[in-house]
């Protein structure tokens, strides 16, 4: 189920990155909407995950995405203090903080991983963030480490 | 496997050799040309089995490896079948003729025990088998035996030559080796610099895996092995696994465990069945959809383990699977030691039955 | 040799729901290759690894009677990862099948004599395959009488209902359906299976007992047995175990030294009662 | 008496007395270097307890599968009672447990011990590699006469071969003990030894992943990692899930580092570095390598060190307002 993706190119058959964002439901999914209905240009480069909350997101769900192949990972969730569940933003944010360094510590590279904060009111701000993440990932190249190598196999 | 079965063991004082260490170097260096050859070489946990160009790394004088050789027959992962688009087509290796080199005795007698198992029932496993076809093993006899060794209690010897096809004897500057099959008898005549050995060469061999005979301690084995049925609800195992963390490094450690799953991996129309090492530590082994678990407690897996080897084996394929190698006990984080588990469970039958 | 691992593939020719839970169908397979339905020679009481290929395979009871032509049937119960993708396949679907597995029931033993089926729930698949077997005219005249005890906990549980009616209605065996409990519109046994077999009573008398049902109705089965006079080396249990290769290797289905893939999963009573109870 | 027979004399009486109606310890082992989990229910087991610098594994990690209630306990089950023996980091475990509800408090009775650390098998057996340790022998002054199979002989310093995670302890008596025996050790500093994280993470990145990889490929999933952390009590994990199905059943370094990342994050906040994991893999792979790491992480960002008083709230399992942000990608 979770063979190294196929390399997802464009109409000039180069290299685009494959982003997996896990937005909020209440604010940074709302956000991309927003940027959406505003007609926000952004890159077709994500898959939107939505989840109920960023506290919903199990940390382990980035690295699972980076083994199917994923070339980079956004976690969004509500800005600290506007939780919808009051605190699940907060709990996950140590979490975030945990995982992100431990990864980064066992060498992968910190500009495939990325956390941030999107409200609902902020479609431009979500449209931004994504340009910011898909460079990042794009300046970096396809993911190798962690995906999963059928193919080496015996 | 034809071939294996046929070879018969030839006047071992007849076409024993003698090889010097260099020509032995220079003799592996010229196999791994045309052969995959596996070697026991240093490792982090003293020795380990793996693939080697370099000659010159493999050790001579190491202890048990933490792993044993199996994978050269079963390896902990193999693909079984692929599928493309709902239809499946069988896998089956295809590798290069390889040596296992340095097998201690103790491990290559439980490669013909693996051999048994995989062909039972007139039923054999193809995959087991084409590597099988493909190894030649040469044994090298123990002088020096480990903290944990117990093969004279069940059967083996620092010379045995059960399961390899060349029993390589270390004499200091030179080896013996001394064919055990056709096969090997065909490696050993293309060996390039070896003399036919001279008695007294062949004298020494034996001296010095008689003196490690003697080093090995004595663990009392069950003469009667379905007796062990007698204390199969006996409180002893409770006792026994008491301390038991119920994780599978006995298993994954052991030259016979030899259970596997069978997994399925799929993307987009294209996938394969693996099949994996499994075991009867964890809980998950026989669990059933139902939520049944037959061996439900560390009691149940570990006496399961146990008798596996010690009752039900004799009943399969006419022996005890184990070889005495004594990585259980060496791997074991709990300090769970299987000579204590037998003299345990010697006492529990010679004392009147179930204790 | 052929491997023993490699599947035949066979196509989805009909799916039966067969519970109002609707957990539980029948997929009515046919081989892909012709030559595998022959290859595929089976005794009712075996059973096949059905695979999804990509997937997984789980062990299955083959549900239709080697009488039924080149087709076989599985009915499925929906309990985990294999099987929630059998039951979410359409009709025209190609599976594997690997098989048959296992011994099947002892006909050279059966034969002439008369039997005593008793199942319960949806164990009772690979009783209805000798069930239909027995039935079939070119091998009614090989048994003596026929009864069977069949339980399930509500009339909606009840497995191939159509076929249980037309038993009903035969003169040439005596079927006693039952549910755990009283319900609308039912008129057949009320209670569970073990005290209906008391209230049947089949005599010993040169009988086979055939049982095959949850752990729970098959302890409180055996004990009737005996006092109805069923001796142990004339009872017969159908065993389940979680199975893998299916084909005595990968060393998960031991009860002691037997397999219950390749040695079972038929055994006498009286075969069961000389190993550990761990099953 | 020494502490190996006070240890003996109060199990006994605790057993007797039925104020426990086990005691969970160590006995000596026959392999050498290492010591056996012993669970003692009589005065006679008792006499085999025994404590030593092979006392490597955490005997917490007993705790949950001896207390667990079982599937269809009625009202009127209760626990049984365990005494148990507990250096520094057992105890941390046993706080963290009880913190958890993993364990009744009441349900167990602690013997504090003072631990001067524990051996580190894979680490000694270096020193003779490839020849194997045959015994060991503990002299005075934290010394060790070690002989292998060849013949050698060597004696070592105490801290050639303790577990890196004794070297570095900062809680070498028990932190929760219903009573103690032996004189208490002396607290140390930071060990000897360089802080294994922070040296691996002033490597540059890619040596950082070939080194990861490399360590994490010798994995062999036999979970005794697992099995033998007092903090992996769930009763289904995450390795074994099928729906979702987080880990392939194969040894791709992917599916390896899935585990093992996963289970050195779950142990955030909730590690006591007690070395169990590192002595229990038998192929000697250095799983503080992450546990540490998250551990220093930990107590970087959020402050405070893992179950040392029942009185703390787990550091993941609270926030601050004022949490650091440092890691957001700001647009």
């Amino acid at each position: 189920m979770t063979e190294a993706s196929e390399r997802r190119t464009d109409a000039q058959g180069d290299w685009e990155p494959r982003i997996a964002a896990f937005l909020c439901n209440w604010c940074s999914y709302a956000g991309a909407d927003l940027a959406g209905v505003s007609r926000i240009q952004y890159p077709p480069n994500v898959r939107v995950i939505r989840v109920p909350c960023s506290g919903r997101i199990n940390p382990l769900f980035l690295v699972k995405a980076l083994q199917s192949g994923m070339d980079g990972v956004l976690v969004s969730g509500c800005h600290p203090g506007d939780c919808h569940y009051i605190s699940g933003n907060l709990y996950a944010r140590r979490k975030f903080a945990l995982m992100k360094s431990l990864l980064e510590y066992v060498g992968i590279e910190p500009g495939r991983v990325h956390f941030s904060w999107v409200s609902a009111a902020e479609g431009v701000r979500f449209a931004e963030l994504l340009h910011t993440v898909i460079e990042s990932v794009r300046e970096l190249g396809p993911a190798e480490r962690m995906v999963r190598r059928v193919e080496a196999m015996p | 496997m034809t071939e294996k079965k046929e070879g018969t063991k030839p006047e071992t004082p007849m076409d024993a050799r003698i090889v010097s260490k260099e020509d032995l170097i220079a003799a592996l260096t010229a196999l791994a040309q045309d052969h995959t050859v596996i070697a026991p070489v240093d490792d982090r946990t003293g020795a380990v089995f793996a693939p080697t160009q370099d000659a010159a790394a493999v050790r001579l004088e190491y202890r048990n490896t933490s792993l044993s050789p199996k994978a050269a027959v079963f390896p902990q992962i193999e693909t079984l079948l692929a599928f493309q688009d709902g239809v499946a087509t069988e896998t089956l290796p295809e590798p290069p003729e390889t040596v296992l080199f340095g097998a201690r005795p103790c491990d290559a007698r439980a490669l013909a025990m693996l051999d048994r198992v995989f062909q039972r029932d007139g039923i054999d496993d193809p995959y087991v088998a084409a590597r099988r076809d493909r190894l030649t093993v040469i044994a090298l006899a123990c002088d020096e035996p480990g903290p944990a060794c117990f093969c004279t209690s069940v059967g083996g010897a620092p010379d045995d030559h059960t399961g390899a096809d060349v029993l390589a004897t270390d004499l200091g500057e030179a080896l013996l080796m001394r064919p055990v099959t056709e096969r090997g008898e065909a490696l050993l005549a293309a060996l390039d610099g070896a003399r036919p050995a001279e008695a007294g060469e062949i004298e020494a061999a034996q001296e010095r895996s008689a003196a490690a005979a003697e080093k090995i301690g004595r663990v009392p084995v069950p003469s009667e092995p379905a007796r062990l049925l007698e204390a199969f609800d006996s409180e002893i195992w409770a006792e026994i696994a008491a301390g038991c963390l119920g994780c599978g490094a006995c298993t994954y450690a052991c030259p016979t465990c030899h259970c596997f799953d069978l997994t399925d991996e799929h993307k987009r129309g294209t996938g394969r069945r693996v099949r994996s090492w499994d075991t009867c530590a964890l809980p998950l082994f026989t669990l059933h959809a139902s939520g049944h678990n037959p061996r439900p407690s560390t009691d149940a897996r570990l006496r399961q383990r146990v008798l596996h080897k010690f009752a039900y084996g004799p009943e399969t394929i006419d022996e005890m699977l184990c070889v005495g190698c004594g990585r259980c006990v060496s791997v074991c984080p709990s300090g769970i030691d299987l000579r204590r588990i037998l003299a345990r469970l010697d006492g529990c039958i010679a004392g009147g039955g179930p204790g | 040799m052929s491997n023993p691992y490699l599947p035949y593939p066979v196509r989805i020719e009909r799916i039966t729901i067969e519970n109002d839970a609707r957990d539980l169908k029948t997929f009515e397979l046919s081989f892909v290759e012709p030559d595998h339905a022959a290859a595929f020679e089976h005794v009712p009481g075996q059973f096949a690894e059905l695979s999804v290929l990509g997937t997984g395979e789980c062990p299955i009871g083959i549900a239709s009677s080697p009488t039924d032509g080149d087709r076989v049937s599985f009915t499925v119960k929906k309990t985990g990862v294999v099987s929630d993708e059998l039951h979410r396949a359409r009709e025209g679907r190609v599976l594997g099948v690997r098989g048959p597995l296992g011994n099947g029931f002892p006909l050279e033993r059966m034969r002439s004599k008369n039997l005593v089926i008793v199942g319960g729930g949806f164990a009772f698949t690979t009783l209805r395959a000798l069930i239909r077997y027995v039935l079939h005219d070119d091998h009614r005249s090989d048994f003596g009488d026929v009864t069977v005890v069949y339980g399930a906990r509500t009339p909606g549980e009840l497995l191939y209902k159509d076929e249980l009616d037309a038993w009903q209605d035969r003169d040439d065996l005596s079927a006693h359906i039952t549910i755990d409990a009283a319900a609308d519109g039912w008129e057949g046994h009320v209670g569970f299976v073990p005290t209906v077999l008391d209230e049947v009573a089949p005599s010993p008398k040169d009988a086979i007992l055939v049982v095959c049902g949850p752990p729970a109705m098959v302890k409180f089965t055996l004990p009737v047995a005996a006092q109805l006079g069923f001796a142990p080396a004339d009872t017969l249990l159908s065993l389940e175990m979680r199975m893998k290769c299916g084909i005595g290797k990968c060393g998960r289905c031991n009860i002691g030294h037997k397999y219950v893939c390749t040695d079972g999963p038929v055994f006498t009573l009286e075969e069961l009662s000389a190993l550990p109870a761990e099953f | 008496m020494t502490v190996q027979e006070q240890l003996r004399h109060r199990a006994a009486e605790l057993l007797a007395d039925g104020t426990i109606d086990l005691f969970v310890g160590y006995a000596a082992s026959d392999a050498p270097l290492k010591a056996a989990v012993h669970v003692a229910r009589t005065a006679a087991d008792a006499e085999m307890l025994t404590w030593n610098s092979f006392c490597a594994p955490n005997v917490a990690a007993l705790l949950p599968k001896l207390l667990r209630r079982p599937d269809g306990a009625g009202e009127d089950w209760a626990p049984q009672r365990v005494g148990i023996l507990a250096k520094g980091c057992v105890s941390r475990s046993i706080v963290g447990l009880i913190k958890a509800h993993q364990i009744p408090r009441e349900a167990v009775h602690v013997i504090g011990v003072g631990c001067d650390g524990v051996v580190d098998r894979h680490r000694a057996a270096r020193l003779f590699t490839p020849a194997a340790i045959l015994d060991a022998e503990p002299l005075d002054g934290d010394r060790m006469l070690l002989r292998g199979t060849d013949g050698a002989e060597r004696t070592v310093d105490l801290s050639e071969i303790l577990l890196g995670s004794c070297l570095d302890c900062q809680h070498r008596n028990a932190v929760l003990a219903d009573e103690t025996i032996g004189d208490p050790v002396p607290e140390t500093g930071p060990g000897p030894q360089e802080d294994a994280a922070t040296s691996f993470a002033a490597r540059p990145i890619d040596e950082r992943w070939e080194a990861f990889e490399e360590e994490i490929s010798r994995c062999i999933r036999c979970y005794a990692c697992r099995e033998a952390c007092p903090n992996c009590y769930c009763t289904e994990c995450f390795a074994e899930e099928t729906e979702p199905h987080w880990i392939g059943v194969t040894t791709d370094p992917s599916d390896l580092m899935l585990f093992h990342l996963g289970r050195a994050f779950h142990q955030a906040g909730r590690c006591v570095d007690c070395g169990a994991c590192v002595a229990a893999c038998p192929m000697g792979i250095d799983l503080r390598l992450l546990t540490h790491k998250v551990n220093r992480d930990v107590e970087a960002l959020f402050g405070g060190e893992a179950s040392v008083s029942l009185d703390i709230v787990e550091p993941l399992l609270q926030f601050e307002m004022t949490d650091d942000e440092g890691f957001i990608t700001e647009p």
